[in-house]
């Protein structure tokens, strides 16, 4: 009870700052609006978005097709707000795994033996260093194009960000007086993991989370628009894309509003990420 | 009286550079962090450890916690050799021995309640048999802080204040033996003697040895019944803390004394200037380690180590030249 | 310094030899043999058992590997099954345009943040700090390929400014080519080395041999371009490391939506006709292209920083 | 007042604004510098000592506001300088010692090139300008100078480095230099040593100094005039025998009671304090600002501010007993 009510206020708090950050809001509100459509997209689509009806095939948005139609005459509204949904999907899944596994990666390795530190940061090293895009069209070729596909690779991709960040994070708290004082009072490991490092490792990488998001929508749009993330005919945003630019000379609708809900749902999250991120630093709330 | 800790030649070294390394440059692998060094507190009294920065004092504090690994030596706490012992093995000894560490605000674990932090100790060796809050509020009375203190977290503490929760949290579980670091540190002078009240106070009432390590020798003699002077890792001279003032007989003990002059502009010139500055850990001199440094150094200083001499009250230095003793009255 | 050098330098190696045995480990942990999945429908017994022998799949794991680096030091990638060419001479003759539009793009970020991060970080909160912090953002969120696609779209397609497709002829016709590609893979990265640049120096500026050069007096342009500059730069020139290996995988996009040839283009097709050896090659170069520039920026790091070049 | 000073500050009050709140941070300073001698400022945390430095330097942070005021520097007005004019004065005409050496060099460039850089008015030859940097160097005890221009701050140890920044201000030759507590993260045997690397300085360019330290028996030992400050007020100043042998203040002979030289003296097992907390600068109250804590407190003192009383030649004190 006493705790959410700790919770409450905490969240209280950080919408009082966040209040103040215009552009936090208006990445809030892109946030809102696309989970919401994610979350409604049954009943906010107009027509089934894979029905096709080649009659209307490049029609320029009208009241019909509030966006126009591709170029199997399919309603491209109803196709964005079904690609919300695996968008969303896609980077929910992506980042909440790979930061979980990052995060227990990352403290055994700042509290462990050296050799261990080594490895993992060896292993983070590692899988950094191959080009993102390029793994990921060597691992498509592999076991095939699909949402799982791509959710896996980015998870794989996005274990060395998390983990180097909870690693440093982690050393930093390992050396601090405070830490050194609950060694000397005698708290046993999962004591000192579990009350003093890890709620203060876990503000950090929630922002570094909230982060990454973005990332990750960009990633699936842009496995998809090369046509090896979800499978045609399936309305993903980079599916659209991949349309639209076949067809570049003969309309122009499919590419401008397959994108625009990429650029705006990027943009969104960065621009709460970075409010949320000011608003939480506690280096930063000291002056302010 | 009963002899509450007993340390015997102890040793801390930290490892520098990898063996290889070290056989190619022709150099210790190791720094000599705390070198042989004995001495005894016994039950109810205090030690002081003084010396400047780099000079080891801290590391053999946390050596005596069991924080940092001893390389050789023995470290005897009740009768009770600690040395050696594992993480488990010496949890049952930290009930008794308590540690303060420099920094008041940043040794609280800062998204901890004043309240949690002071009960931490109870939860750690599993104390289930107390009110923890009645514990608590006891605690902070204990220290001179009220109730309204109970729901604070550290950020929100001034120096003096967890410096207070700080003697809370060490002295939570009646310890034996109570190690403070620089309990001091920060804190303004009309500060600082708060502090020490404070911990002198408990001391008595309590009847707790107090291991303080300090660079400001004139709050020892005050504090202190015994002290030691260190400098690079070694002891330079130990005893009791008023015959070290009245009689000091290491020149970098009369140095350091005469290093916090009375404010008083017409006692000019008593300072004693020390030439240089501490030498490296990696690299010491040969013969007696201070002779770069010593005002009185001598041909003989420059290549045989001096060996530890006695006076009297189990006063020792380690000096070819010690000071002479005058103004005997 | 030398042993830092060595050591950077044999780390890279690790990394690559380990980039690469994760790679050929993957490829035969998945289900499924490569030879097959490569032949698809066309695979008879046969054909599998050649292809086999012709790609040494029927040895021993551990000694393809081996075999394969043993081949990879005398400069031999394999063959390409489907062109029957040198998978090595392929590489090389597309590298120059993938490594022109990688220089391109990171001369124009670096010409363009690193100035924009300054005069930012010298007027913080003032309405260009703010306006330009806005834009950087916005910059690193936008995906590079929607920032190509528009690109293309209204300045190719509809304005019809610069080409739609290739790599051009002549250098001036290369240039022209050039333009939009660059754009594309560079302005990302506008905005993170003005970030950069912004928060580095802003903390520099902040530190207390900054007030120690203002009391004496030294000109506000030494100190802000001798004094503070030199340290913040550090951070970007890591991050130009780290830029060199993503703009790799930013030209892919690039290559394929502005129909340019280069590694991009080479993998994306090579995938599509699931040809391994012509994949573990793009792969490799790629990878000790990023390994190399990363190698690069932390030595050059450590070149520009005494403390670093001291302990070390 | 004192005759020919070099520096005159009348009426100096400096505001911060933080969180929407102003910190009075300075109020109403009135002090003088006299030529050739040394000033000590001494006082606790929070008590101002920076505020009023930075002010004498003008590089207090932007959301500082100079209230009322003036600081008049050999017959000028530093608040009507312009901001190249100040340059200047920084450096050439008014110097400073910082209080942190590990920190106050610049990481990345060599102590040599600092050195060269402060000469930057000088239209003289590098060579020359290398000279005097050799010439400070040795003769502020760093042994092998020349060799050492090359050297960057992180290879010398803390009390080497803080005898880097005094050769910078030697080859400065300013006339008022302000020492900013320069010896409090030194170990107490380098002490001794940079104070008086400070004197020999000042016996030989025969320059002012502000010094600045919480350190009273360096004060007394250094300075022959001393300002106490409190809470951002001056509350006591004059010769330093006057003030260390005749202190009036009750927050001056407190402090002086808590330096820990002085415990040595008393037979009492108790370390003297001075109980309760600093006022809250950005809510100050009525009255004397020290009255909260202060033992001898009256009525008067909690609702009218003291004045500034003469209680001997150059002797001053601000406090109702007197």
């Amino acid at each position: 009870m006493a705790r959410t009510h700790k919770r409450l206020d905490g969240l209280i708090e950080i919408w009082a700052h966040l209040r103040r950050e215009p552009l936090g809001i208006v990445g809030l509100l892109i946030v809102v609006l696309v989970i919401g459509s994610a979350l409604l997209a049954d009943a906010l689509i107009l027509v089934d978005p894979v029905k096709l009806s080649i009659r209307d095939k490049f029609m320029p948005p009208s009241l019909a097709y509030p966006l126009g139609t591709d170029y199997l005459g399919r309603d491209i509204y109803s196709r964005v707000i079904a690609g919300s949904r695996i968008a969303m999907t896609a980077a929910l899944v992506a980042v909440s795994i790979s930061a979980g596994i990052g995060l227990v990666l990352g403290i055994a390795s700042g509290i462990g033996p050296r050799w261990l530190d080594y490895s993992m940061l060896l292993l983070f090293d590692t899988l950094r260093s191959f080009p993102v895009v390029m793994f990921a069209l060597a691992v498509v070729t592999l076991i095939g194009p699909s949402l799982t596909t791509i959710i896996l690779i980015i998870i794989v991709i996005s274990i060395p960000l998390f983990g180097r960040a909870v690693r440093t994070q982690t050393l930093t708290l390992k050396n601090s007086e405070f830490i050194q004082s609950e060694i000397a009072m005698g708290a046993s490991l999962p004591r000192l993991m579990g009350v003093h490092i890890l709620p203060n490792v876990l503000g950090p990488i929630m922002i570094l989370a909230a982060m990454e998001i973005p990332v990750v929508i960009a990633m699936e749009a842009g496995l998809s628009f090369l046509g090896f993330g979800v499978r045609p005919p399936t309305p993903s945003w980079g599916n659209i894309l991949n349309d639209g630019f076949k067809y570049i000379r003969n309309s122009p609708w499919p590419l401008i509003f397959g994108g625009a809900p990429i650029i705006l749902t990027t943009l969104g999250f960065t621009f709460l990420g970075e409010s949320l991120r000011d608003v939480l630093d506690p280096r930063l709330r000291k002056e302010s | 009286m009963s002899r509450l800790l007993e340390i015997e030649d102890l040793s801390v070294r930290y490892r520098m550079l990898p063996s290889w390394r070290a056989a190619m440059q022709s150099q210790d692998p190791y720094l000599n962090a705390v070198c042989g060094v004995s001495f005894a507190i016994e039950e109810g009294q205090s030690f002081a450890l003084v010396g400047e920065s780099g000079s080891g004092k801290s590391t053999l504090a946390r050596a005596i916690m069991g924080i940092e690994k001893a390389h050789s030596g023995s470290i005897r706490f009740q009768g009770h050799e600690l040395r050696g012992l594992s993480k488990r093995g010496y949890k049952s000894f930290r009930r008794n021995m308590s540690m303060m560490f420099q920094d008041p605000a940043g040794s609280l674990s800062p998204r901890l309640t004043v309240k949690r932090l002071i009960t931490e100790p109870f939860l750690i060796h599993q104390i289930r048999n107390t009110n923890i809050e009645d514990e608590a509020i006891k605690l902070l009375q204990m220290v001179g802080l009220g109730s309204e203190f109970l729901n604070r977290y550290p950020h929100q503490l001034s120096g003096g204040q967890a410096r207070r929760v700080g003697v809370a949290r060490a002295l939570a579980l009646s310890p034996k033996l109570l190690v403070a670091d620089e309990p001091t540190a920060g804190l303004d002078v009309s500060v600082q003697g708060e502090v020490l009240n404070l911990l002198l106070e408990l001391q008595q009432q309590q009847n707790i040895s107090v291991l303080i390590i300090t660079h400001n020798l004139n709050v020892v003699l005050h504090f202190a019944d015994r002290m030691a002077i260190m400098y690079l890792g070694r002891f330079i001279e130990q005893g009791a803390a008023q015959e070290i003032f009245l009689r000091p007989r290491h020149p970098y003990t009369q140095a350091l004394l005469s290093s916090s002059p009375e404010p008083d502009p017409d006692s000019k010139g008593s300072r004693i200037e020390l030439k240089g500055e501490v030498s490296s850990n990696m690299d010491r001199p040969a013969g007696c380690e201070f002779h770069p440094r010593c005002p009185i150094a001598q041909s003989l200083c420059t290549s045989t180590a001096p060996r530890e001499s006695s006076a009297d009250h189990g006063h020792s230095f380690s000096c070819h030249y010690p000071v002479a003793i005058f103004n005997e009255n | 310094m030398l042993v830092y050098v060595l050591k950077r330098i044999g780390l890279a190696l690790v990394i690559i030899i380990l980039a690469v045995t994760l790679l050929y480990l993957m490829i035969h942990a998945v289900p499924g043999d490569p030879a097959t999945v490569m032949l698809g429908p066309r695979a008879t017994p046969e054909l599998i058992a050649q292809l086999h022998q012709r790609m040494g799949l029927d040895k021993p794991l551990p000694v393809q590997i081996i075999s394969f680096f043993g081949r990879v030091l005398s400069g031999d990638l394999g063959t390409d099954v489907f062109q029957e060419k040198p998978v090595a001479g392929i590489i090389i003759s597309v590298v120059p345009y993938t490594l022109i539009l990688v220089g391109a793009g990171i001369a124009w970020s670096l010409a363009l943040g690193i100035p924009l991060g300054v005069f930012s970080a010298l007027r913080p909160d003032s309405w260009i700090d703010k306006v330009a912090g806005i834009l950087s953002v916005a910059f690193i969120a936008m995906p590079a390929f929607v920032v190509g696609l528009y690109a293309l779209l209204l300045f190719a397609v509809t304005l019809g400014w610069f080409p739609v497709i290739g790599g051009g002829e002549g250098f001036a016709g290369q240039l022209h080519h050039l333009v939009l590609p660059a754009f594309t893979v560079g302005l990302g990265w506008v905005g993170y080395l003005a970030r950069i640049v912004r928060a580095s120096m802003l903390e520099v500026l902040a530190e207390n041999h900054v007030r120690h050069a203002r009391a004496h007096g030294l000109p506000q342009r030494v100190v802000h371009y001798q004094y503070v500059l030199r340290i913040a730069i550090l951070p970007a020139v890591t991050i130009v490391g780290i830029g060199i290996g993503a703009m790799l995988s930013g030209v892919v996009f690039a290559e394929i939506i502005f129909a340019r040839p280069g590694l991009g283009k080479l993998i994306f097709v090579a995938v599509q006709q699931r040809n391994f050896p012509l994949i573990m090659g793009t792969v490799l170069v790629t990878t000790t292209l990023f390994v190399v520039a990363t190698t690069l920026s932390d030595i050059v790091n450590a070149l520009l920083d005494p403390r670093i070049r001291e302990r070390l | 007042m004192l005759s020919d000073p070099v520096l005159q500050i009348r009426n100096l009050s400096v505001e911060f604004s933080a969180r929407k709140r102003t910190i009075r941070a300075l109020r109403n300073i009135d002090l003088d510098i006299p030529r050739g001698g040394t000033v000590g400022v001494v006082g606790e945390s929070g008590c101002g000592k920076s505020t009023l430095i930075l002010s004498i330097m003008r590089l207090l942070a932007p959301n500082s506001k100079i209230v009322s005021g003036d600081i008049v520097f050999e017959d000028r007005s530093l608040f009507e300088l312009t901001e190249r004019e100040m340059q200047s004065v920084r450096g050439n005409e008014i110097s400073m010692i910082f209080q942190d050496p590990l920190t106050s060099l610049n990481p990345v460039i060599s102590v040599g090139q600092q050195l060269i850089d402060v000469q930057y008015r000088d239209s003289v030859a590098k060579k020359v300008k290398q000279q005097r940097a050799i010439d400070a160097l040795s003769q502020v005890g760093i042994p092998d100078a020349e060799a050492r221009l090359s050297s960057f701050p992180h290879q010398f140890s803390g009390g080497m480095r803080q005898r880097i920044a005094i050769a910078m201000t030697m080859i400065e030759e300013p006339i008022l230099l302000i020492a900013d507590e320069p010896t409090t993260a030194l170990d107490a045997t380098l002490e001794v040593q940079i104070i008086r690397e400070l004197k020999e300085l000042q016996k030989q360019s025969r320059c002012s100094i502000l010094f600045v330290s919480h350190h009273l028996g360096v004060v007394a030992d250094l300075c022959d005039y001393v300002v106490v400050m409190y809470a951002g007020e001056i509350v006591e100043q004059g010769p330093v025998r006057d003030l260390f042998y005749n202190v009036r203040h009750p927050y001056a002979q407190k402090l002086l009671e808590c330096d820990p030289a002085r415990i040595v003296r008393s037979a009492e097992k108790k370390f003297p304090t001075i109980p309760g907390d600093l006022p809250d600068l950005g809510n100050l109250p009525g009255g004397c600002i020290f009255s909260n804590r202060c033992h001898s407190a009256f009525d008067k003192c909690e609702t009218h501010s003291p004045r500034r009383t003469e209680v001997s030649t150059g002797h001053s004190v601000s406090c109702h007993l007197y």
